[in-house]
């Protein structure tokens, strides 16, 4: 086989960018909508987009970054499926001059250089709003708040980060105490099964905490055929505010949910822009974020994409 | 040296499968340099005797000595070690692998590189060439051979090893006369060298060649050892049997022949030039209701695949077959079994038994697909045609609910054999319906092919034992090369006048 | 007697089962052969897909699928089946990453990984021989014990900053041209050659063909079987625990979550590979082009780009339908059983 | 007694009940079961809902473990359900009726019945190996269901669709009737008609069932059918239970669950003789165990070790060789020989 592959036949660098963009797989709608906003920035920005689905696995997600360095696309972006391990591809991008963005989730590497920016939320800042949410709501109330947690996948990065910025938060009333955690796998129907569990074992549950809507979807569900009165009973705090979480948020079904924000397309064209222009930008750049109450639910609900 | 020691010495010994007692207090000798016969019927206890020597089952009760030593082998490799080599009743190697290899496997040839693989071709070339198997590529895979050549690969596998004993479950019961006397010639080269050889044969023919001493079962009970010169033939079977009954004389009346039923005209099955790529050429049958065709041949001549086309297992590409009259094409087996063809197979082990279920399931299992799944047997007509069969055929235990498995091998393929009497085809291929089985019920099942054939039904008849298939058939369509060289009637046709044919015609 | 004087088998015949012989490599032929063609198809489809690289890439982003591969060939071979690979790969990764951040030297860590892998395998195949519990059940159960154990060391991943597996990681061995390979190829080909040299050289090797081609028979040959059936299972835990190095070579981190799926993606390596899955026929070649073909499916994947994710999972369904639909084609006339 | 301590299904039982007794020593109410909302209410009955799903997938696994197959596909044919009854109700112009609910229904179990009988096509008619002809579906079918989905969870408010999950008749959940139903059914069309013995025939000896005039083929096929609509119903549960569809982590690794109900039940892998009371107590005991998990409390870093203990002790109970060591019965050696009880 001849070297081929030298030649600049694959860049296509003389209109428009060439971004490999390694997606972590399509594990909920959030990332789906992620996903969605992505492609649909690319197309307006006129970007040329190479995109992968790694389906949860690092090493595919590897070969998809290695087979765009091999490519020789202008730009690469992916959203980690882990923090670790992405040194040596990294450096393997960086050898062959093509710049990095993160996207979501960020990479561990103490060498910052290896990536341009990372563009994404920060987990443990949703798992603190959410607990100061909580602190404040129930700084009126007297005596111990019983709290149950339902975690995400057990190690995924979102439920690590979010069950410690929660803790953290909560650390400031000695009242609050979370009395059960247990994994309900980030789905609507862990979440369920978990919370029937939970409102057998502990009579006296007065706060959900959910690391995603869908879990606390499931947990309405499980409260309800209990005979309780979700949002009432048993108040529900949750992340991400997907549309059927801020229905069930507007319903008062939620109490509060702490956005996530998937949407970060255009921001990551615009970044690419100039990242492949050379231009400066900045190291970390958080989503555009906010956390709603029942009363916001209703005014964005209709506005609401995904 | 009066008192001479015995290689193997197995006093007393008892096992006790749940349900059945199938050695009670069972004691045999070997000694070097003798030939000893292992008799008895069906279900006797025998294979379960040599299984209690060589380490496959662990006996309730007794001692086994083996030169000297006192011995509970706990695997067969144990045996092994004590240079024990045993062929077991059914073929007992691995199908993937080549002949050479089944050969030697476990005991290959090494050099410092890894396994001398061109030794291995040399050493299973020598035995093969012993056994007068040299034509055998022994790099070829071994389930690309029939059962018959298995059997051999098996028999050359045991006697490849240095052995002071050397144990044969039954391994002519698929070869024909010329392979039989092969493997004496190696039996008795290796009892001259001294080796200790248990033998297991429901052909009286050939133990009263081969043995030197007996020793017999009843019942999974020791009737005795005895001399072979001091024990005549009558003798030996009411022994074995229990009682005193001419089995031989038995044997000379299922020979009286009926007449075939020629009246309707056109012949049930009628083959022309029946054939199919890299198997069977030319085959040119007809067979008339109530007639025996019997298929003659060497070993490996295609007499099983001759049965095989003529089921529908095999689908033939050359030729016509016409059943009924009619022009047919089998595709499957059940094609053939909807025209009224049924098919025993030689080889019960894989082709045969459904081995995890009941000897009733077993027994019903081919009317059963006739019937189709929505339609099931109800089970009081099961449990009655079972008890019907197991009577019939003097199947031991007469249990309907003992799983399949358990029952010796001759009780095995009775019940294969019932599973298609049961359907009442109009034609019955019947390939080694006799193998394994001991002389009694050998006789009643003839008896039950010529009944069976006055009744109308045609029967295709394949037996190693030429001698057997002289006597029932009407008609003998002989096999050479894989190809029919003849279809002689029947009318006072010696073995000589087949071998002839297959020697004199060019194939 | 004299008119039974045998003739010679037939020309016909002999040739017959000489084809027989030879047909047992049909399987693994035909998956080579398509995976040229698979190779050549990408060449013309997209710009770039025809280079050393992209081929030497196959081998360097799986080394550890390799690895599994070929221990996982062993254990079908037997006819058994093992499904905690995957998890004693994230086991492996997960130990390693943790002594190495408490410090320890990496070749006893490298040791060590390889001893608990080995260790697990056999005492899986010990309760598997011994309490004659089905493979599936028991290396299911391995599955379960092996992540759960990874997530007790630590939920969080951990970073590996080791010198020597920074080196391991980035090294690479330049071949002729502009092309190279990592160090772990290197390992995983050798891990290739001496299976191959077990399976095919080797009293053992011959065993474990012959217990896929029949149990009880072999114990009625006499082979060592129930020593060979639990030492497969060895071999298979051997290999993870090397896969878990190669990963960590690969990924420079300990994930509890790494690897989930993998024993899947072996299987499928050793099946398309033309391994049957109830025993006895195979060759460990042939799992290695398996893996060379989901890879392959991968770099197509990623060459295309334009695959939404759930095209993506059709896509990969497709083409593993399509290449098992080819292989039995052009192997058909092999009858293998 | 000797017979009841050998037979295959004491162990089994047993352990069932020795989990639910832990449960019960952990919190005394586990065991109690209330009335409230006109329906039965109590940790039991979360058992049985739960499992409902298992129970079923395993149902129809366990006839095609019997034929000597496999059916890897099922948590996806799982998926692919509920997405097409889903998004057919959430698009409908009424979504909220029992004809939609209806409709939608017989959507996806036609659909189950269409991939089963594709599994069974590569399996029967193209011969290729069970694993792996699943296996495409398993890959291929979750992307189907995205696909249906648009990656999107689709949430239905149908009430009549709901009940299939989560609803109550006569106080039990309608669930767990529906997988009890199919058990009798498929007990019924098994052991009533021939098609027990013939499945069995065909996972033990294909060629020798061959030869006896079995149409093995359709019996194969029928299995992987069979599977498909079970697969199909349970997808309708799952989805039904949270009104919901999720095409990505529907009856994830139920497939996994299903086949270790099937062999805790005593039915062996290699095919044949199956027992599917067996399979249904195989069932319960896993999603008990998960319950169990969460009624201990048990951190989820240690879940997973906990269940592979669990696991492996209820194998190590069931396996014939361990039976037989208390039992003390000497066995041949050889596994032809091997005794075996039937139901
Ligand atoms: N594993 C087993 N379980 C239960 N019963 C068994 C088992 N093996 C053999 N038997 C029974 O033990 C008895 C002796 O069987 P064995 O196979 O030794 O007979 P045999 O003399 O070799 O007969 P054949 O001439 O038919 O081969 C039979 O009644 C058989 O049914
Ligand atoms: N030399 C050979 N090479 C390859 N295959 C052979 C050879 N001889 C026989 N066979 C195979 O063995 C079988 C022989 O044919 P068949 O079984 O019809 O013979 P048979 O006359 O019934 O003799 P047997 O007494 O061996 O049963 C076929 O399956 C054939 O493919
Ligand atoms: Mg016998
Ligand atoms: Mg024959």
């Amino acid at each position: 086989g001849g070297g081929a592959g030298t030649g600049g036949g694959g860049g296509g660098s003389e209109d428009g960018i060439t971004m490999g963009f390694a997606q972590v797989g399509a594990e909920s709608g959030w990332r789906t909508a992620n996903t969605k906003s992505v492609q649909e920035s690319a197309k307006e920005a006129g970007v040329d987009l190479k995109f992968s689905d790694a389906q949860q696995k690092q090493e595919n997600q590897i070969k998809a970054i290695r087979s765009y360095i091999q490519q020789q696309v202008d730009v690469i972006a992916f959203s980690p499926v882990v923090e670790s391990g992405w040194d040596t591809v990294l450096k393997e991008a960086k050898d062959a001059d093509i710049p990095v963005i993160l996207t979501d989730r960020s990479v561990d590497s103490a060498d910052t250089s290896l990536y341009k920016t990372f563009l994404g939320s920060d987990f443990v800042e949703e798992g603190k709003k959410a607990g100061d949410w909580l602190v404040e709501d129930s700084a009126s109330t007297e005596g111990p708040v019983n709290i149950v947690e339902l975690q995400g996948t057990t190690g995924a990065a979102p439920a690590i980060d979010r069950k410690e910025g929660f803790e953290a938060a909560i650390a400031a009333d000695p009242d609050l105490k979370i009395v059960e955690s247990q994994t309900g796998d980030f789905t609507r129907s862990g979440g369920k099964q978990v919370m029937e569990a939970f409102l057998k074992n502990t009579p006296d549950i007065d706060v959900v905490y959910a690391h995603n809507d869908d879990m606390g979807l499931g947990a309405i569900e499980a409260i309800e055929a209990a005979g309780k009165v979700p949002g009432k009973d048993i108040k529900i705090i949750t992340v991400d505010a997907v549309k059927d979480g801020m229905a069930a948020l507007a319903e008062g079904k939620i109490n509060y949910i702490v956005e996530c924000n998937p949407l970060l397309g255009d921001q990551l064209m615009d970044l690419a822009a100039k990242v492949v222009a050379g231009e400066e930008v900045p190291a970390r750049v958080v989503t555009e974020e906010s956390a709603f109450t029942p009363e916001q639910a209703k005014e964005v609900l209709a506005s609401r994409e995904y | 040296m009066n008192e001479i020691v015995p290689v193997v010495d197995m006093n007393n010994i008892s096992i006790e499968f749940p349900g059945v007692k199938a050695l009670d207090g069972v004691s045999l000798r070997l000694f070097q340099g003798e030939v000893h016969a292992l008799m008895g019927e069906n279900g006797a206890g025998k294979s379960t005797l040599i299984k209690a020597l060589t380490g496959v089952y662990a006996i309730d009760g007794g001692t086994i000595t083996v030169m000297g030593v006192q011995h509970s082998f706990s695997t067969p490799a144990e045996a092994q070690a004590a240079r024990i080599s045993t062929v077991y009743q059914e073929v007992n190697l691995c199908p993937n692998l080549s002949v050479e290899e089944n050969i030697l496997l476990g005991r290959e040839p090494r050099r410092r590189g890894g396994i001398h693989w061109r030794e291995v071709r040399r050493k299973a070339k020598d035995v093969l060439e012993q056994l007068q198997l040299g034509h055998i590529d022994p790099g070829s895979i071994l389930s690309s051979h029939s059962i018959a050549i298995q059997q051999l690969v098996a028999i050359a596998r045991s006697v490849q090893v240095d052995a002071k004993v050397l144990i044969l479950d039954e391994p002519t019961s698929s070869l024909d006369s010329d392979e039989v006397q092969q493997l004496f010639t190696v039996i008795r080269t290796l009892r001259d060298r001294g080796v200790a050889i248990l033998f297991v044969s429901h052909f009286l023919e050939q133990v009263y060649d081969i043995s030197d001493r007996m020793t017999v079962l009843r019942n999974g009970k020791l009737v005795g050892e005895f001399m072979t010169r001091d024990l005549p033939r009558m003798g030996l079977i009411s022994k074995m049997i229990g009682k005193e009954m001419d089995a031989l004389a038995e044997l000379e009346e299922a020979e009286s022949r009926r007449e075939p039923d020629r009246s309707e005209r056109v012949p049930f099955v009628q083959a022309e030039n029946l054939g199919r790529k890299g198997s069977v050429q030319d085959v040119t049958v007809a067979i008339h209701a109530g007639e025996i065709l019997g298929l003659a041949g060497l070993l490996g001549s295609g007499r099983t695949e001759t049965a095989r086309l003529l089921f529908g297992a095999d689908r033939a590409d050359q030729g016509q077959l016409r059943i009924g009259g009619t022009a047919r094409t089998l595709r499957t087996p059940r094609s053939a079994i909807d025209q009224g063809v049924a098919f025993s197979s030689e080889n019960r082990k894989e082709e045969g038994l459904i081995s995890d279920l009941s000897v009733r399931d077993n027994l019903v299992l081919a009317m059963q697909a006739s019937k189709g799944w929505l339609r099931r047997v109800p089970g009081h007509t099961q449990d009655q045609l079972a008890e019907k069969f197991i009577r019939a055929l003097d199947i031991r235990p007469a249990n309907k609910d003992a799983l399949i498995q358990n029952l010796s091998g001759g009780n095995q393929q009775k019940v294969l054999l019932a599973r298609w009497l049961i359907t009442n085809p109009k034609l019955l291929i019947l390939d080694e319906p006799t193998r394994g089985i001991d002389i009694g019920a050998k006789t009643q099942i003839q008896k039950l092919i010529s009944s069976l054939a006055s009744d109308g039904m045609s029967i295709i008849f394949i037996s190693a034992e030429l001698e057997e298939v002289l006597r029932l058939s009407d008609h003998i369509a002989i096999l050479k090369d894989r190809r029919m060289v003849a279809d002689i009637p029947n009318d006072g046709v010696t073995m000589e006048d087949v071998m002839t044919i297959i020697a004199g015609s060019n194939a | 007697m004299s008119v039974l004087t045998r003739t010679p088998a037939p020309q016909g015949r002999t040739r017959i089962s000489r084809l027989q012989g030879k047909a047992r490599y049909a399987p693994t032929l035909a998956t080579v052969g398509l995976f040229l063609a698979m190779f050549a198809a990408g060449a013309i489809m997209y710009p770039g897909f025809l280079s050393g690289q992209v081929f030497l890439n196959l081998l360097i982003d799986n080394t550890f699928l390799i690895v599994l591969a070929v221990g996982m060939t062993f254990v079908i071979l037997t006819g058994g089946i093992d499904l905690s690979v995957g998890s004693v790969v994230a086991l492996s990764m997960m130990i390693a990453a943790a002594l190495l951040q408490a410090g320890w030297n990496p070749i006893a860590v490298i040791a060590l990984v390889l001893l608990t892998g080995a260790t697990f395998g056999l005492l899986m195949g010990l309760v598997i021989q011994v309490f004659e519990i089905q493979p599936f059940i028991v290396t299911l159960a391995g599955l379960f014990l092996a992540r759960g154990l990874c997530y007790v060391i630590s939920v969080d991943s951990i970073t590996v900053t080791d010198p020597f597996f920074t080196a391991m990681a980035q090294a690479r061995i330049p071949l002729t041209g502009n092309l190279f390979i990592a160090p772990g190829v290197v390992i995983a080909l050798v891990v290739v050659a001496i299976a191959f040299y077990v399976l095919h050289q080797t009293r053992f090797g011959r065993t474990v063909y012959a217990i896929g081609g029949g149990e009880s028979s072999a114990l009625l040959m006499g082979l060592a079987v129930p020593r060979t059936k639990v030492l497969v299972y060895g071999i298979s835990g051997l290999c993870s625990a090397i896969a878990g190095i190669l990963f960590s070579f690969y990924s420079l981190s300990g994930y509890s979550l790494a690897a989930t799926g993998l024993e899947l993606d072996a299987i499928a390596a050793v099946v398309v590979g033309g391994t049957l899955l109830t025993g006895g026929y195979g060759y460990v070649l042939g799992s290695l082009a398996g893996v060379l073909i989901l890879g392959i499916v991968q770099t197509f994947i990623s060459y295309e780009g334009t695959l939404s994710s759930w095209w993506t999972r059709i896509v990969i369904g497709a083409l593993l339908l399509a290449f098992i639909l080819l292989q039995k084609l052009f192997s058909r006339k092999v009858k293998l059983t | 007694m000797n017979a009841l301590l050998k037979h295959r299904l004491t162990w089994p039982v047993l352990a069932l009940v020795l989990l639910l007794v832990l449960n019960q020593l952990f919190r005394s109410d586990f065991l109690s079961v209330r009335v409230q909302d006109g329906h039965l209410y109590g940790s039991l009955i979360d058992i049985l809902r739960n499992g409902a799903p298992t129970i079923l997938i395993a149902l129809g696994m366990t006839l095609v473990i019997a034929s000597r197959g496999i059916d890897l596909s099922v948590g996806a044919v799982a998926a692919i359900a509920g997405a097409v009854s889903c998004t057919y109700i959430y698009n409908s112009p009424d979504p909220t009726s029992l004809r939609t609910a209806a409709i939608g229904v017989s959507i996806a179990v036609v659909a189950g019945l269409a991939l089963g009988l594709w599994n069974g096509f590569l399996v029967a008619v193209i011969g290729i190996q069970p694993i792996i002809a699943t296996l495409v579906l398993m890959t291929a079918g979750r992307g189907l269901a995205q696909l249906v989905t648009d990656g999107q969870i689709i949430s239905v408010s149908n009430d009549p669709y709901q009940a299939i999950g989560a609803g109550f008749f006569l106080g039990l959940p309608i669930s767990i009737l529906i997988a009890v139903a199919a058990f009798a059914v498929a007990g019924l069309l098994t052991r009533r008609t021939a098609l027990g013995t013939l499945i069995e025939a065909v996972g033990i000896n294909p060629v020798a069932s061959r030869l006896a005039g079995l149409n093995a083929r359709t019996i194969t096929w029928t299995v992987y059918v069979f599977s498909g609509l079970c697969a199909a119903i349970a997808g309708l549960m799952i989805s039904s239970n949270v009104t919901a569809a999720d095409a990505n982590n529907a009856g994830l690794y139920i497939e996994m669950d299903a086949i270790l109900a099937v062999v805790i039940g005593g039915t062996s892998l290699a095919g044949g003789r199956y027992s599917l009371v067996g399979t249904l107590v195989g069932a319960l005991i896993i999603q008990t165990l998960t319950t169990t998990v969460y009624t201990l409390g048990i951190p989820p870093e240690v879940t997973l070790v906990f269940k592979a203990l669990v696991v492996i002790i209820v194998c190590l109970l069931q396996s014939s060789k361990a039976r037989t060591l208390l039992g003390k019965r000497k066995r041949p050696l050889t596994e032809q020989a091997e005794v075996k009880v039937a139901v």
